[in-house]
């Protein structure tokens, strides 16, 4: 039988999967990938809250999250060509213009 | 299920001027430069018009609420709004393409912190925030062929993807421990209850998550360079309205929604706001760049508003208001005497401002003002709003937060009149004076006299503030 | 003369004259002077005849003005002015007005910011020895310490910019430290009452607990402390004055330490038992101000320096007064405030005078200056006596009253405190000795006597006040007494319950 | 109210030539003399009433000066012989000296200057006459000390000057440290500054004798430093560096004698005082007078040689008080008033007419200045001591008091003291106006304007020592008893007794004292039959250590003033520098500064660290959640 926690443990797997590839990846794209599975983590939780608690609301959170996910990623691959332009890399450890 | 759309009047007049200065971009001839800016600023404050016909109740089916808290911040975003325009106006010589989505966009970000102000329901506040911050994140990367601002816009949006990503997750816990989303439904069913262990850990994401948008600790890592790399309308911008729009979701999520809960996080929240004091004050010190120091500052300037927060009640909330409305009359002053120094020197170095009292009294007068407001001098705005923030702490007895506090104060104090020192104390090398137009001297003239006015007559503001802050709770 | 707001006029006679300077063009000095004469002449005048129409038989506060501020917070513009009170707004006009024109002399760029922030700093001393509303009295306190900043920082000597930044940061640490313990007070206050004010006289009107007072006192003794200087927090003061200009000095060192310990005095007025625990712990630390400070005065040889250490010594004696808590001390240490105020007025006007043609203070570069300057030299002996505690001169007078009070409390402490007064005179007849007697160098044979009017001005009046007090004390002590007698009995009052 | 007339004549003369006449000398100088003489016009006749009525009841005006609950202070004047003597003395003297000085400082650059401060101080010293107080007094006291410190000074080019004047004023302040002390102490004890109420308190016996002691003791170290007794002696030699009309009114004839009259003045104290309290004081005064004589021996300093001998009489006078005679003291000042005063005034003639103070660059000018050398050597004989000179009657009443107080090692002191002075004097005489010629120049008498007081106060310091013969009465005895009597019940038992005797054997022993030293100072200094260098030679060590004034100067310069100065003020300055700036300050700033620099670097500018960051934070701060 799933109960909810086995829903909460797998997001709460995927989250920290996310987070250690923002964390640990130098390609900016699979950092935004990773950014991606973190949001779709919550997904899963907020879907599997409103799947045990008998509501409609997280549903529908987890539609906005799934389009607000989209925009954000979809405007930090517009960044990345515009970072890539002017400097030809995509590995963040390049980006350090501005420190300290 | 009222849908009482007239309550977003002043959202959908932002949204249409935005929309306008989108298509306009479209039909309007490269010369005519200044229209942008003159239509962003009428449309906003036409949407200011607006704000005192304003009723007060719910709108979209309780997603959204106009009471007098909202209002109130809806003025600072729209006065904020048409600042910023203006000084966009002064700075748009840096942009080279899709100037009228500049400021378009700039639009787009107010009218979403005006819904921010009016949030009643996670869903609705998660929406309205991610739509600030995307626009904000294209405002902070707009100047595409210039390496430090795409290099400030992807650490701007990474690090506040990372931090949305902890903020959702932490609203998720508490909605699976109410089982709803609505502020005030929130608020009711945390009340009188003990904290589940969902409950806490939400608490925790969540008010983790929200020290983003006001750059404290943990999440302030983005700030300084951000403020260094965006364009400088847009520091402005985050510096004033998107500081303010965090606080706005604090007082209506902390004080609001998890206010039955304060119990659980005011320490907390003391604890993030000792930390965010040190840090920002402390590392401000060795700063250069003055748009890097506003960050550095501004770090710190979130760790005396957690201080009014961590007191959660009445002072405490009134202070934030009160403190925030200084804070943006201090940014605009300080952003306009940026920009047009910027314009025609070329730099943003602190040493290059040596002498600047010679070269341009006014401009010097400005910072002077703006700068000395922001680190609490009396006898001008910022002053009483840090002094209302120490009252709320030591009402509440956050002591050794007063303290710590206190010495920033010091600090703070210390690198502003670094700033101070250079323009004043110090001869230019270049003595050539720098010209300052009409329309700038008159709106300078305006912002200190407002910071100034703020400091010796704060009787009318604080009032209404205190009035406001009575039903935070 | 009912409702004459004399008080609101004294201090925005200065202000009104730092908003029209904002107006007036640089280039034209002898109406930027001719505004600040006049601004501080009101002033002047206003407070000499505050001294005369304050009712010293009825004593207590007087010329109340009271304005709503914030209502919702309690804060009104409320103004009033006690025996101690009047003297120290008189000593503030005293100071300032001769500090116009010292600065005449001494100031020959930014002639108009120079005076609107001294102005600035003059408005903000008047409010804190007038305002009876904790806000104010805080605002103003600050309000007197900023203006420092550029006003060392422009127009400062040596090492300015070290200096400004030192002092106005180590003030406003001491603000900002009293600061807590007001707003402590503030809520405590309301907490009794139910109607939370700022109101001066309705706190100190309720009585606190001991272990509150005890603690309370503490934040708001360190300070206001900090800038009398209480030692071991004085260094500020020294390196402050020797790189500030003669005006800023005269009025650092004259005004402003005094700003400190009125401070201290209202702390004690307001929380008595407090006062009580301290006070032992005052009169400790005013002997190392008095005989480390001297000390190290004697070992300077930069004569600003010297005078700085000596003002930081001198200070001591007014704390030693405030910590006797008796009629005779506190008489005593409100009247140095005054002496000392004007003394130490005197010395840095008369060094700076030396100072901006000579453009070197060290005593050792000097010799026989008396056959130059010999008006100069006769104000310096005046000044250095009256520094070491000569009669005829006020501060005689009020280090007399300081010790008899003393040595009623605490004898062993007076003793030191007398033995003080024979190394200062050490150091200023050495200091006199070496810079104006011996044999004259062929170097100074350029140095201009001071005499024109304007620059014999302040070092006359500031003689003359010094010699009227000196020989006729009653003049401000009957008047400080109204208002030091009710203070002295609420604090005795508090030690016996 | 023409009592306060005699303060306000001075001061507003001073004033005057400060103010106004500065640039006119002669002017100036009319206005101070005419001031003096004014007052010694004013005080005669109050005087000459005394003189026939010695039991004059005391009159005070006073006026409320600082009025404050506990502290009450007046000013006030009190009328009383004692006062009346002491005003007679000061305005009789310094008139003749004012006038002696318009023809001595004639010429001087700072003439104007020189008599505004005379006039100041005759201000201060009349204050101190008539102060009624005890902060009265101790005001005036003060303000001797600064017209004091400025006529010492007067000549401040010479950095010996200069040193002199701050010499004298601190050593100065040294005492009074001890005096304003007292007068704390009595104060508390007897709730009053006034003369005459606290006498009543003390002789009703309210104050224990414990704290009399102390107060009579720190109300002496007033006198000390005033009366330039040991240890505070160092002072008044090196005074002479101001003009010799100076050294004449301040440094011999009045206000060193100011102590002797503060101490009669406080009578009562001392009447009440316990009897090792004033041994300490008879001791200091006997032990100053023999070594002030002593160093005279070494001195060849004309001056000096004056300066030392008037140390040695004030030791007197302190020693009488000491033993009780207070009564003897006074007239001891009296006549060493006259003829000290001539003496100096004969020794500036001298200078004025030589160009040195040197003796023994002078040496036969007997012939060119007679006047001078006849005056000076009646106020040698009289200083000496000898019959029937005003000097030997004083003294008699000293030694007598001593005496027959039981005070044997004081007297022995005392007749000591009164042989080395006659060999001194002898030798000041002879080598100055005999001897052979050793003068440059062509020395000549001084001009009437000097020689008129010279010869006035000759008759003076010869006659009126008659006013303390036995046989008169009322003598002078009288008037200081009934001063005694007006402010205090007078002489405890130790005292009583000691006054109005006359002794033969007294005298006697005295007066082959005397006769011993000047055939001593004959034989060696004008028949030569012993040489003086071979003296010197023989006790070379006692002879340097004369002539370096006993180390005692030394002692004070090199160790204590140089230990303040050089050590405590220097470890102060080093606390002050290094620790408190410095380390402290400094190193606070520079720490906070420091850690600023540390924690930027966390904003590294590497994005993958501030995720780092922002992920180790949220752990972090979980944790610290978990442990609120």
């Amino acid at each position: 039988m799933l109960t909810l926690n086995h829903f909460l443990i797998l997001s709460f797997i995927l989250f920290s999967i996310g987070v250690a590839g923002v964390l640990l990846r130098r390609n900016i794209i699979i950092v935004l990938m990773s950014l991606e599975l973190i949001f779709n983590s919550v997904n899963i939780s907020l879907a599997a809250f409103a799947y045990y608690l008998q509501s409609i609301t997280g549903t529908v959170f987890v539609v906005f999250n799934i389009t607000v996910a989209a925009a954000e990623v979809a405007i930090g691959l517009a960044i990345l060509v515009a970072v890539y332009r002017t400097r030809k890399t995509v590995y963040v450890e390049e980006l350090k213009d501005m420190r300290y | 299920m009222e849908m009482n759309l007239f309550r977003l009047i002043p959202e959908f007049i932002m949204l249409g001027t935005a929309f306008l200065l989108l298509i306009l971009e479209l039909f309007l001839p490269k010369g005519s430069r200044k229209a942008f800016g003159v239509i962003g600023i009428l449309g906003t404050v036409s949407a200011a018009i607006s704000l005192p016909y304003q009723d007060y109740g719910l709108a979209l089916a309780g997603l959204f609420v106009q009471d007098q808290m909202s209002i109130y911040f809806k003025w600072l975003f729209v006065i904020s709004s048409v600042f910023v325009l203006y000084i966009v106006m002064l700075y748009e010589d840096k942009i080279n393409n899709w100037r009228g989505e500049f400021y378009s966009i700039i639009v787009f970000a107010i009218s979403g912190m005006m819904m921010l102000a009016s949030t009643n329901d996670f869903v609705s506040f998660y929406v309205s925030l991610e739509f600030v911050a995307i626009c904000l994140y294209v405002l902070a990367a707009f100047l595409s062929d210039s390496r430090v601002t795409s290099e400030a816009g992807l650490k701007y949006l990474i690090t506040g993807a990372l931090a949305s990503g902890f903020l959702i997750y932490g609203i998720s816990f508490i909605y699976g421990a109410t089982g709803v989303t609505g502020f005030a439904e929130v608020a009711k069913a945390l009340q009188g209850v003990e904290p589940t262990g969902f409950v806490l850990i939400g608490i925790v994401l969540v008010v983790i998550g929200l020290t983003f948008k006001i750059s404290s600790i943990p999440f302030h890592v983005w700030s300084p360079d951000v403020y260094q790399g965006a364009p400088t309308p847009v520091t402005a911008l985050l510096a004033a309205a998107s500081k303010a729009a965090g606080f706005v979701v604090i007082l209506r999520i902390l004080f609001g929604a998890l206010g039955p809960m304060k119990g659980e996080w005011m320490a907390f929240v003391a604890v993030i706001s000792g930390i965010t004091l040190l840090f920002g004050n402390l590392a401000a010190m060795p700063q250069k760049d003055l748009k890097r120091l506003i960050g550095y500052a501004g770090i710190g300037s979130a760790g005396y508003l957690l201080m009014a927060v961590a007191a959660a009640s009445e002072l405490g909330a009134g202070a934030i208001m009160f403190y925030l409305l200084t804070y943006v009359f201090g940014i605009i002053g300080t952003f306009t005497a940026i920009v047009v120094f910027h314009n025609s020197e070329g730099s943003d170095l602190v040493e290059s401002y040596a002498g600047l009292y010679k070269r341009s009294p006014l401009l010097a007068f400005s910072l002077f003002i703006g700068l000395l407001s922001i680190a609490g001098f009396p006898p001008l705005g910022g002053f009483i709003a840090k002094f209302y923030i120490f009252m709320a702490a030591i009402k509440e007895g956050l002591w050794v937060l007063a303290v710590i506090g206190a010495l920033m104060a010091i600090v703070a104090m210390y690198y502003f009149l670094l700033v101070i020192k250079s323009m004043y104390l110090r001869q230019p090398t270049n003595p050539a004076p720098i010209p300052v137009d009409m329309t700038t001297t008159g709106l300078l003239y305006f912002v200190n006299a407002a910071t100034i006015l703020l400091g010796v007559y704060p009787g009318p503001v604080t009032d209404l503030v205190m009035n406001i802050a009575q039903g935070v709770f | 003369m009912e409702g004459f707001p004399i008080l609101s006029l004294i201090m925005l006679s200065p202000l009104a004259a730092v908003i029209l300077l904002l107006f007036v063009d640089d280039a034209r000095v002898a109406l930027v002077r001719g505004i600040a004469i006049a601004s501080t002449a009101t002033s002047l005048a206003l407070s000499l005849y505050l001294l005369f129409i304050y009712d010293k038989v009825k004593g207590g506060f007087q010329f109340i003005e009271k304005i709503e501020w914030v209502q919702s917070l309690g804060i009104s513009y409320h103004l009033g002015v006690d025996g101690i009170s009047v003297a120290m707004v008189l000593l503030t006009s005293i100071v300032i007005f001769t500090g116009v024109f010292v600065s005449w002399v001494g100031i020959k760029h930014r002639i108009r910011e120079h005076y609107m922030f001294l102005l600035l700093l003059v408005a903000g001393v008047y409010g804190v020895f007038m305002s009876l509303d904790l806000v104010f009295f805080f605002l103003f306190y600050e309000l007197a310490v900023i203006p420092m900043y550029p006003l060392i920082g422009i127009w400062g000597s040596a090492n300015r910019e070290y200096a400004t930044m030192n002092l106005t940061l180590y003030l406003s640490l001491g603000a900002m430290i009293a600061l807590l313990g007001l707003l402590s007070l503030y809520f405590t206050a309301g907490a009794k009452t139910g109607v939370y004010t700022f109101d001066m006289l309705q706190i100190a009107s309720l009585s606190y607990e001991s272990g509150y007072q005890i603690k309370v006192f503490l934040p708001l003794l360190f300070g206001f402390g900090v800038l009398v200087p209480l030692a071991p927090f004085h260094s500020w003061s020294p390196t402050g004055h020797a790189a500030a200009p003669s005006a800023v000095s005269m009025l650092h060192a004259g005004v402003l330490m005094k700003l400190g310990a009125y401070g201290i005095l209202r702390a004690m007025w307001i929380l008595p038992e407090g006062a009580q625990f301290w006070m032992p712990w005052v009169a400790g630390l005013s002997l190392i101000n008095i005989f480390y400070g001297g000390m190290v005065a004697m070992s300077r040889r930069d004569m600003k320096f010297m005078i700085g250490y000596s003002s930081s010594s001198h200070m001591g004696y007014v704390l030693l007064g405030i910590a006797t808590v008796n009629i005779i001390g506190v008489n005593g240490a409100v009247l140095l405030m005054f002496a000392h105020g004007v003394m130490t007025a005197l010395a840095f006007s008369l060094i700076g005078f030396v100072y901006d043609q000579a453009h070197t203070r060290m005593i050792y570069d000097f010799s026989g200056l008396a056959k130059k300057v010999p008006f100069v030299a006769v104000a310096f002996a005046i000044m250095g006596f009256a520094s070491s505690g000569l009669p005829g001169l006020a501060n005689f007078v009020a280090e007399l009253m300081v010790f008899i009070g003393a040595f009623k409390e605490y004898p062993v402490h007076a003793i030191i405190a007398v033995f003080g007064i024979i190394v200062t005179a050490t150091y200023m007849l050495r200091c006199m000795r070496d810079v104006f007697f011996r044999e004259p160098m062929e170097k100074w044979d350029d140095l201009r006597d001071a005499s024109t009017f304007v620059e014999r001005l302040p070092f006359v009046f500031l003689i003359a006040v010094l010699l009227i007090v000196g020989f006729y004390p009653s003049v401000l002590v009957d008047v400080i007494n109204s208002g030091v007698v009710p203070l002295v009995n609420k604090l005795n009052a508090a030690q016996v319950g | 109210m023409d009592i306060w007339a005699l303060l306000i004549i001075p001061l507003a003369a001073a004033l005057i030539i400060t103010f106004i006449t500065r640039k006119h000398a002669e002017l100036s100088s009319y206005v101070s003399v005419g001031a003096v003489i004014l007052c010694f016009l004013i005080v005669l006749p109050y005087f000459l009433t005394m003189l026939g009525n010695p039991h004059m009841e005391h009159i005070e005006q006073s006026f409320l000066w600082i009025d404050i609950p506990g502290l009450m202070v007046e000013m006030g004047t009190i009328i009383d012989p004692l006062s009346l003597i002491m005003l007679f003395i000061v305005t009789f003297v310094g008139s003749l000296i004012h006038i002696y000085s318009r023809g001595y400082m004639h010429g001087d650059k700072g003439y104007a200057r020189f008599f505004a401060s005379l006039s100041l101080f005759i201000f201060s010293m009349l204050g101190i006459v008539l102060a009624n107080n005890f902060i009265m007094i101790f005001v005036f006291w003060e303000l001797v000390g600064l017209a004091s410190y400025l006529l010492i000074g007067f000549y401040f080019e010479k950095p010996s000057a200069a040193d002199a004047a701050k010499k004298a004023f601190l050593v100065n302040r040294i005492g009074d440290f001890g005096f304003i002390l007292g007068i704390f102490v009595l104060y508390y004890a007897t709730g009053t500054f006034n003369f005459v109420k606290m006498a009543h308190i003390i002789q009703a016996g309210q104050v224990d004798s414990g704290t009399l002691g102390l107060a009579a003791l720190l109300i002496f170290c007033g006198a000390v430093g005033k009366s330039a007794q040991f240890p505070l002696h160092v002072w008044l030699p090196d005074a002479m560096e101001g003009p010799t009309p100076v050294s004449a009114l301040i440094h011999a004839a009045t206000m060193v004698a100011a102590g002797v009259y503060m101490l009669a003045r406080t009578g009562f104290l001392y009447a009440a005082a316990p009897h090792e309290a004033m041994m300490v004081i008879a001791y200091i005064g006997g032990f100053t007078a023999f070594m002030a004589a002593l160093l005279a021996l070494g001195q060849n300093d004309i001056k000096k040689i004056i300066a030392y001998s008037t140390l040695s009489s004030l030791g007197y006078m302190v020693m009488s008080v000491g033993v009780g005679g207070t009564g003897a003291g006074m007239f001891y000042l009296m006549t060493h008033a006259f003829f000290k005063a001539l003496l100096f005034l004969g020794a500036g003639s001298v200078i004025h007419a030589c160009h040195t103070n040197n003796i023994w660059e002078m040496g036969k000018l007997y012939p060119k200045m007679k006047i001078t050398g006849v005056t000076f050597i009646l106020g040698s004989l009289a200083m000496m001591g000898i019959f029937p000179f005003s000097g030997f009657w004083s003294k008699d009443e000293i030694l007598a008091s001593t005496f027959f107080s039981g005070n044997y090692p004081l007297f022995a002191i005392g007749i000591l003291t009164a042989m080395i002075t006659a060999i001194f004097m002898t030798k000041l005489v002879t080598v100055t106006f005999f001897g052979e010629k050793r003068y440059h120049g062509h020395p000549h008498e001084s001009p009437f304007g000097m020689t008129i007081p010279l010869m006035v106060l000759a008759v003076f310091a010869v006659f009126v020592g008659l006013a303390g013969f036995p046989g008169l009465d009322p003598n002078f005895g009288t008037f200081v008893a009934a001063v005694a009597g007006s402010t205090a019940a007078h002489a405890g038992e130790h005292g009583a007794h000691a006054e109005h005797h006359f002794s033969y054997f007294v005298a006697i022993t005295s007066t082959i004292a005397v006769f011993i030293g000047i055939a001593i100072g004959w034989t060696i200094y004008s028949k030569k039959s012993i040489d003086n260098n071979a003296i010197a030679a023989r006790f070379s060590g006692f002879h340097k250590a004369l002539q370096n004034r006993l180390y005692i100067d030394h002692f004070y310069d090199r160790v204590l003033v140089a230990g303040i100065y050089n050590n405590i003020a220097r470890v102060f300055n080093f606390i002050e520098v290094n620790i408190i700036i410095h380390f402290a300050i400094n190193g606070i700033a520079y720490t906070t500064r420091q850690i600023g620099k540390g924690l930027r670097l966390t904003i590294s500018g590497q994005l993958q660290h501030y995720a780092f960051a922002m992920v180790g934070g949220v752990l972090v701060l979980m944790v610290i959640y978990v442990l609120l």
